[in-house]
């Protein structure tokens, strides 16, 4: 299946993209996770990892379908054909 | 008075620099039907300062939007204000793009029956979009460094 | 930024309607050579309300002003309130003449480092000018009657 | 002498102008005052004039040539030729 990750802030400044598709293996945020890491390497990983709980960063919003997620271990967290993924720092308006 | 009738409706949300400006945004407020019964007209705009909170000299700044969640949270503060005893209307218009020292990153502008209610909510206001909406600024400094701010 | 480097230097003060608007006091106070320090611009537009305090239905508004003494009290405001810590610049401008409903009466702009003086200081500067100004205003109401208000 | 009266707001509706000279025989605002209240009656007397204290009502202001003068006994209060007078209702911006 494929999805669709948009990229905001940081995120569009380590990827230099506004959005990518990938092809997800397995239906599980996880699976989109890691080929994140594999792409982008620590940069990425660091913005959105928290190594010691081994779930994404309290700080960071997972956005699903322009739905806010409040689950935040990707390893029970399902993705369908066509879902966009955004993670979304912490807001700074001007 | 002469033109306003034909002044174009703006809606609050999330635009491209230079799509837009203060006077439009009045202007589009000044067609709401029930403004006759405003006092006053309040606005914030948020301009490009060269200096960080912790001091470092800015040289221009980003603004990078999530349209589709910014729009939706930008709509619900000001239908949340507009309920409020003698608010006429609230808009907010947020910038996105590149931007310069003293170029304008966001308007508020509120129109009120009485100037406390006016004063009150545009405050309210500003605060609500700096904690709901999702925008992110980065300063671009002097030494050629970024950050992006949270 | 086109244009803004030959903007009119508008001074605070009583000017005759038609005269001036807010955009071109907004320009103004972008030349002001500390403008870089600014992070907001705060706005009040005083506006004909199609009803008075008591209730009455308003129709048109009058304002008279003796002008020598409603200058010197507002340059006199203004130059105090600049004084405050983060004030990059105040502007208050009273208009005089005939006014129909909607119709800008006043405006006070404030150019601040950071918003919250810049809320305290606009709310300030208008209580101020109301208290002090040789101003006066007439509600012209949908009887014919009218009332000068003090 | 001569002295100017400046009118604004119920002033300047009740006498229908901006300004006006008069000549004055003596140099206090009370003989200026009875020119006033001679031409224009009541109307501007009770605007002025509290007829108890037998003095200019507290809550206006007298300003000769720009500055305001704190005393409200128009006996003595003295003006000169070209003096400017104008009385003040409380003020109300806009």
């Amino acid at each position: 299946m494929i999805v669709e990750v948009l990229y905001f802030a940081e995120f569009k400044d380590i990827t230099g993209k506004e959005k990518e598709k990938f092809e997800l293996s397995d239906n599980h945020l996880s699976d989109l996770i890691s080929l994140l890491f594999k792409k982008y390497g620590d940069n990425l990983r660091n913005l959105i990892w928290d190594g010691k709980l081994q779930k994404i960063h309290n700080l960071i919003s997972v956005i699903i379908n322009n739905q806010p997620i409040h689950e935040k271990d990707p390893s029970i967290i399902n993705l369908s054909d066509g879902s966009t993924i955004a993670f979304l720092m912490p807001v700074s308006g001007g | 008075m002469s033109g306003l009738e034909n002044a174009k409706k703006i809606e609050s949300g999330i635009y491209s620099k230079g799509k837009i400006d203060l006077g439009s945004i009045i202007k589009s407020i000044k067609q709401n039907s029930n403004i006759i019964e405003a006092g006053s007209i309040h606005t914030f705009t948020g301009i490009v300062r060269s200096t960080s909170k912790n001091g470092k000299p800015v040289v221009s700044m980003k603004i990078d939007a999530y349209d589709e969640l910014a729009n939706e949270s930008i709509k619900k503060i000001c239908e949340k204000l507009k309920q409020r005893e003698g608010i006429i209307d609230v808009k907010i218009v947020h910038l996105k793009g590149e931007f310069e020292l003293t170029e304008s990153l966001v308007y508020v502008v509120v129109a009120s029956a009485h100037r406390k209610e006016g004063f009150k909510t545009i405050s309210d206001a500003v605060e609500m979009y700096k904690e709901e909406i999702a925008v992110w600024k980065r300063e671009d400094f002097s030494n050629g460094s970024s950050e992006w701010i949270h």
